[in-house]
């Protein structure tokens, strides 16, 4: 029963992108289509996942006892750095139309906030090991959730005749916050 | 220790950049940036991308991109290492001066606001079957604002934007609109194939075929027959302008009628709007008095017309 | 009572003409026969200016199999080969000019008597194709390829459609009263062509008399079907669904699902052809609309222009839109130079009330369309994509399984035209195709 | 050959086919949807009294004056006609505490107009309901100013106007919070909030007059009964298994379904036609999902009411709807 309460709170409570504000850069960038957002919302639970889990790894046996806590965000990135090479590299070669479609936001991963942020925030709530990556898949869930919606919003766009000054990423800013005002319903679901 | 991490990262990289290698040319890339990006598609392929790409890749590909400006073509060379020669500049021209005032409609059109539209419902409502419906598609389609619906229900084409994608001459149902070069100065404003006596029932301004202009013009440069409105072969025309002067129904007209923004002194509230907006600072003047065009130095543009708050602005012939 | 999913129950106005009887229309002074009546390659006239005519005499030939020959409507003189407005395209189309003489001669030997049912099936094709019979419900697809399948397709229903599902008229209705022997007879003739033992002879339940005399009028094997009143119900797909709960494929034709379906005036024309040897001259049209002063249900030639009918039901009274065929999926007419051809089923004239000449607002996404569309299409988004000039994605929602039936423009509340996007993104996909091909 | 021989008839009118229409239009289903809110907003002014009238009065005129704005700057066609300006703000009015401030009820309509709709194109491109996106904007950045309620008494009795009391789903969310028990909440005879007589925004308080409105709206076929019949139905089944479950901690589902902004919600806010699914299938899909969300907000959310959020999020959710539940194709081959 934790474990639910702990996905759905990562997922719904506190989504990433639409209550913590992170990841909004591919959140806007990728959500043109409803199948690059799925494609993305893979890549990113992939990452997230392995990277938290690594992450925790390498921050429990190595950052800890040697007291190299501060070395914890430049080896953090290290690791979502390779992982997203990984990943980038499968898609490739996988299925190349989702690469072309993903374009510069697959290694844009690397730099995203919201997977940076699932690890620190294991290590910030002192999950352990098993927590971390249910909390990471929850997080990662929150954010494809977040993601598939807005973009079967935005394909929606292309029929209506937005004024001219707003097409494009205003009309998405503006959708993102009223969306975001809608899941701010879900907040002290989870204590 | 961080090294370390590093280094273990890499051997696993190493490994599966092997086996999952694709390449690509970074050439492309560097050809992508020179392209405009506006995707219209006037080169034949899906968008920039592709045409980047098909470029790069075929040598023989020819420089299909009309929309791409002088030192962008020069760019394109170095990367390529091949002179990719110059794309004659074309500008879209629209062959009809038929006004709703001075032609004949037959019914009253019910529908959708769009000329393609309009046209499969009993052949359009005009009663000329080669004249301008008006309804815009043309207008819609352009991907740089170059050609708007002017006051008298034809479209205008704004020379200093329009860069020859031809998008407009293929959403034109009547082909009205067609693609003269830059350097050529008369167009003839009618496409009309019906006999004069029979056009004459249904618009007074369009070619009545009398052969005056072929019959001046010293570099027989225009061409009448009996089906066909003049038509001038820009080639060997040299703009002396003689046709015009003959035409009885001034149907030939200047290409480079260089539209000129006047401000309409009664309702222009002095707000400056123009003066800021106006990309060669054409306009002058001081704030709370009516301001000034200076024709000589105005593209016509409309910029200024767009953004005036009053509508004080309007677009003259120079 | 049998019926279709999706649809919409417009008024139907029929009253305006359902009980005036057949009137028989005086004969023109000149007529104006145009050589494209039927869907399918062009013809091509075979008099010359000056030229003598019969009633009856075939006066253009056909190029091709899906073609059909028109005739003389009356004996004279051939005018002139010239060009008027066509009625379904709105451009000029060539035309043949025939001066009558009065003295309406049949050409030589016709009318025959002669007993179909002893007729072979290739005498009988033979009638029907040299008569030059099309469907007369509108579509005027040539009746000799619709009753000829290719062997592979085995058919094993054929309906006479007698739903006239279309408001304001009753040209079928009237024909079924007065003349059922003739439809009948036609029906008999098809099933024999066809190598079938039964027949379903489809009518909508508000023709009760109607139904009645057919029950007792039928052969046996021609069992009469009430059908509920909706439209489109004679549509052929969804005439078909209704009937036998087949659905014809998408991009198929009824034949695939072994079924043919026929206009109940078709199956008149085809009696008079197989048992008389009339070529297809004549027509039963409802003029009707309150914006004319006398609706009549005619008995008219083809080719008798559209001036005379007028004047024969008391012209015109503020009419807004003229109409060939039905107020649903009819033609909008805008010059009074035109003349009956053998699709016009009616001759409506609308005022300004009863049309609808509004101009059109936002989607508000209410649904109405949804449901009454009958081929389980979203019409909406084909209306948006419509606006957009985007046939890709339009194909993508099914665009092409649209019947044109006008369902949804009509329940439309924001007033849109959808079924002309409908014809706008298709013929912006033929474009695009051709240019394709052409490329 | 010209096209036309002279022939042509000038007044004729020439379009596609149909040439023929339904009476009904969209200001028309606009007026009946307003007919249908009137009884709940008398009810409304009939306990709250002049401050009712006040806010609804500002509400729709701000509203309409706003678009008509807009539509001038930005150079479009006037549409105030068409009634959708007007019933979004007599929406949004009923969805505000009569004692709301006039410039909260402005900048409720500024948002539900520009922010809610015409941002987005006008009428019928917008993705979230305008009144429900100005209620949620309001309630989060003005909280105070949208939870005093003040007390209904009836319209002529000279009660003390500024006694605020809290709605019936308010005291309920204090109680549990604070004793754990909802019988701790004070007791609260159902026909009250049936007839009106609770405190809660001026619209949403009377269920009888609310129902009476959305019957209405479905016996004139302008909303199908599909999304307030589930979405009733939902909350209801949802609410009485946890009642079954435990009585004293869950709220009997009578009181769930009449307290609160239910019927209001249910009838008129997410019948809203532009933001919910086209089809009858998707429409059910929508109604559960509203229902699940609202009675879990109301339940362990953080808000005592869920409605408005529920349904904006599942207003999200209407193009992936809409995308899944297309009809099948006819003939599929």
């Amino acid at each position: 029963m934790y474990y639910i309460l702990l996905i759905v709170g990562a997922a719904l409570v506190n989504n990433f992108v639409l209550s913590r504000f992170l990841g909004i850069c591919p959140f806007m960038g990728v959500s043109k289509s409803i199948d690059t957002a799925v494609g993305m919302s893979m890549a990113v639970i992939f990452v997230m996942t392995l990277a938290s889990f690594v992450t925790w790894l390498i921050n429990d046996l190595l950052l800890i006892p040697y007291g190299l806590g501060y070395l914890q965000t430049i080896a953090f990135i290290l690791v979502i750095a390779s992982l997203v090479q990984l990943v980038e590299m499968i898609i490739q070669r996988v299925s190349p139309p989702l690469y072309q479609a993903l374009g510069i936001f697959l290694p844009l991963i690397t730099t995203n906030c919201a997977v940076l942020g699932v690890a620190i925030l294991n290590i910030q709530l002192k999950y352990s090991l098993l927590d971390s990556c249910i909390f990471a898949v929850g997080a990662a869930l929150g954010f494809g959730l977040a993601l598939v919606i807005f973009a079967g919003i935005r394909e929606e766009f292309e029929l209506n005749n937005i004024p001219k000054a707003f097409r494009g990423t205003p009309i998405a800013l503006i959708t993102a916050g009223i969306l975001s005002l809608a899941f701010m319903g879900f907040s002290g679901l989870v204590k | 220790m961080v090294g370390g991490i590093g280094f273990v990262a890499a051997l696993i990289l190493g490994i599966s950049a092997v086996t999952f290698a694709v390449e690509m040319d970074p050439r492309e890339k560097a050809v992508l940036d020179q392209l405009p990006g506006a995707n219209c598609g006037a080169c034949g392929f899906a968008g920039c991308a592709a045409f980047a790409h098909e470029i790069t890749e075929n040598v023989e590909a020819e420089m299909a991109c009309p929309a791409v400006n002088e030192n962008a073509l020069k760019a394109m060379s170095e990367i390529l290492g091949r002179d990719l020669g110059g794309g004659a500049a074309f500008i879209a021209f629209v062959g009809c001066k038929g006004t709703p005032d001075q032609t004949i409609t037959r019914y009253n059109y019910v529908g959708p606001r769009d000329c393609r539209a309009a046209q499969i419902i009993a052949g359009g409502s005009k009663a000329c079957a080669y004249g301008c419906l008006g309804l815009g598609s043309c207008v819609d389609v352009c991907p740089f604002g170059a050609i708007h619906m002017g006051e008298d229900g034809l479209p205008h084409v704004v020379e200093a934007k329009c860069t020859g994608c031809a998008k407009c001459v293929d959403a034109c149902p009547r082909q009205i609109i067609r693609l003269i070069p830059k350097s050529g100065n008369y167009g003839v404003g009618c496409i009309s194939k019906d006999l004069s006596k029979d056009m004459k029932q249904y618009c007074k301004v369009g070619c009545i075929k009398c052969g005056l202009c072929e019959n001046i013009c010293p570099f027989d440069a225009i061409t009448v027959s009996k089906d066909s409105s003049a038509v001038i072969d820009q080639s060997k025309c040299r703009s002396c302008g003689l046709c015009v002067s003959v035409c009885p129904t001034s149907v030939i007209s200047f290409l480079h009628t260089p539209l000129k923004a006047r401000v309409i002194v009664e309702k222009c509230k002095g707000c400056g709007i123009c003066d800021q907006v106006c990309p060669v600072e054409a306009i002058t003047g001081k704030p709370k008095e009516p301001y000034l065009v200076n024709e000589s130095k105005c593209i016509g543009c409309g910029l200024c017309i767009d953004k005036c708050p009053a509508d004080a602005i309007e677009r003259i012939v120079s | 009572m049998k019926t279709f999913k999706g649809g919409i129950h417009p008024p139907e106005e029929k009253e305006l003409v359902k009980d005036n009887p057949i009137a028989d229309f005086p004969l023109s002074s000149t007529f104006y026969v145009l050589v494209q009546q039927h869907l399918g390659a062009p013809a091509k006239p075979i008099v010359k200016a000056g030229d003598e005519v019969k009633k009856g005499q075939v006066i253009t030939e056909p190029l091709g199999f899906v073609s059909a020959p028109v005739h003389a409507p009356t004996s004279g003189t051939v005018k002139e080969i010239s060009k008027m407005v066509h009625p379904v395209t709105g451009l000029l189309a060539p035309c043949i000019v025939i001066d009558a003489d009065g003295k309406d001669q049949w050409a030589d030997g016709l009318p025959l008597e002669r007993d179909p049912s002893v007729m072979t099936t290739e005498e009988l094709m033979g009638a029907i194709k040299a008569a030059g019979i099309v469907g007369m419900g509108g579509a005027t697809f040539p009746t000799h390829v619709k009753l000829s399948p290719p062997k592979e397709k085995t058919i094993d229903t054929f309906i006479v459609n007698g739903a006239e599902c279309e408001p304001y008229l009753s040209s079928d209705y009237r024909l079924m009263l007065e003349q059922p022997e003739r439809v009948l007879g036609g029906t008999l003739i098809a099933m024999r062509i066809l190598g079938l033992d039964k027949a379903i002879l489809a009518i909508e339940s508000n023709k009760p008399d109607a139904i009645k005399l057919m029950e007792s009028k039928a052969p046996p094997q021609i069992q009469v079907e009430t059908l509920k009143v909706k439209y489109p119900q004679g549509a052929e797909k969804q005439l078909i669904n209704a009937l036998t709960g087949r659905e014809v494929p998408s991009g198929g034709l009824p034949m695939d699902v072994g079924a043919v379906v026929q206009n109940a005036g078709t199956c008149a024309a085809i009696y008079d052809a197989c048992a008389h040897g009339i070529p297809l001259i004549e027509r039963i049209t409802s003029v009707t609309g309150r914006g004319i002063k006398h609706p009549k249900n005619i008995k008219v030639r083809i080719g008798t222009p559209i001036k005379d009918v007028i004047d024969f039901c008391g012209g015109l009274n503020d009419a807004a839109k003229i109409i060939f065929g039905g107020p649903m999926m009819g033609i909008a007419q805008f010059s009074d130079d035109i003349s009956i051809m053998k699709g016009t089923s009616g001759v409506l004239v609308l005022t300004e009330k009863d049309t609808n000449i509004s101009h059109y607002s936002a989607c508000i996404s209410c649904g109405r369309c949804v449901e009454a569309c009958p081929m389980c299409l979203i019409p909406s988004t084909l209306s948006k994509a419509g606006e957009k000039s985007m046939w890709q994605m339009a194909l993508d929602n099914n665009l092409l399984d649209c019947v044109e039936c006008g369902s949804c423009t009509f329940v439309c509340p924001a007033n849109r035209p959808i079924v002309h996007f409908v014809k706008y993104l298709k013929a912006l996909q033929r474009a695009a195709n051709a240019k394709s091909k052409g490329a | 050959m010209p096209r036309v021989k002279g022939h042509e008839m000038k007044d004729i009118f020439v379009s596609s086919s149909p040439h023929i229409h339904s009476p009904e239009d969209t200001p028309w289903i606009m007026r009946q949807v307003i007919y249908a809110l009137i009884p709940g907003a008398l009810i409304g002014v009939y306990f709250f009294g002049i401050p009712a009238i006040r806010v609804i009065a500002i509400s729709v005129v701000s509203c309409m004056v706003i678009e008509t704005l807009w539509q001038k700057l930005m150079k479009q066609d006037i549409t105030i006609a068409d009634g959708s300006a007007a019933l979004t703000g007599l929406l949004l009015a009923m969805n505000l505490p009569s004692g709301a401030p006039w410039w909260l009820v402005v900048l409720g309509s500024l948002v539900a107009i520009i922010l809610g709709k015409q941002v987005y194109g006008g009428l019928g491109n917008n993705p979230f309901n305008p009144a429900l996106v100005a209620r949620v904007f309001l309630l989060i950045s003005f909280p105070v100013h949208m939870t005093t309620w003040p007390a209904p008494r009836a319209f002529f009795s000279q009660a003390a106007d500024t006694v605020t009391g809290a709605t019936p789903l308010g005291a309920l969310k204090t109680a549990v919070f604070e004793h754990g028990t909802i019988t701790a909440a004070p007791h609260l005879n159902l026909m009250d909030p049936f007839f009106g007589n609770i405190g809660g925004s001026l619209g949403e308080i009377s269920a009888l007059a609310l129902i009476l409105g959305g019957i209405y709206l479905i016996a004139r076929k302008i909303i199908s009964w599909h999304i307030p019949v589930i979405y009733i139905g939902t909350v209801a089944v949802f609410t009485g298994a946890l009642w079954m479950m435990n009585p004293n901690l869950y709220a009997d589902p009578a009181f769930h379904l009449i307290a609160g902004g239910l019927m209001l919600g249910a009838f008129f806010m997410a019948t809203d036609m532009v933001t919910s699914p086209i089809t009858n299938k998707g429409k059910i899909i929508f109604a559960v999902g509203c229902g699940v969300i609202t009675v879990v907000i109301r339940i362990w959310g953080g808000y005592p009411e869920g409605v408005s959020f529920a349904i904006l999020i599942m207003n999200a959710l209407v193009p992936l709807i809409n995308k899944v539940t297309r009809p099948g194709k006819f003939g599929a081959v």
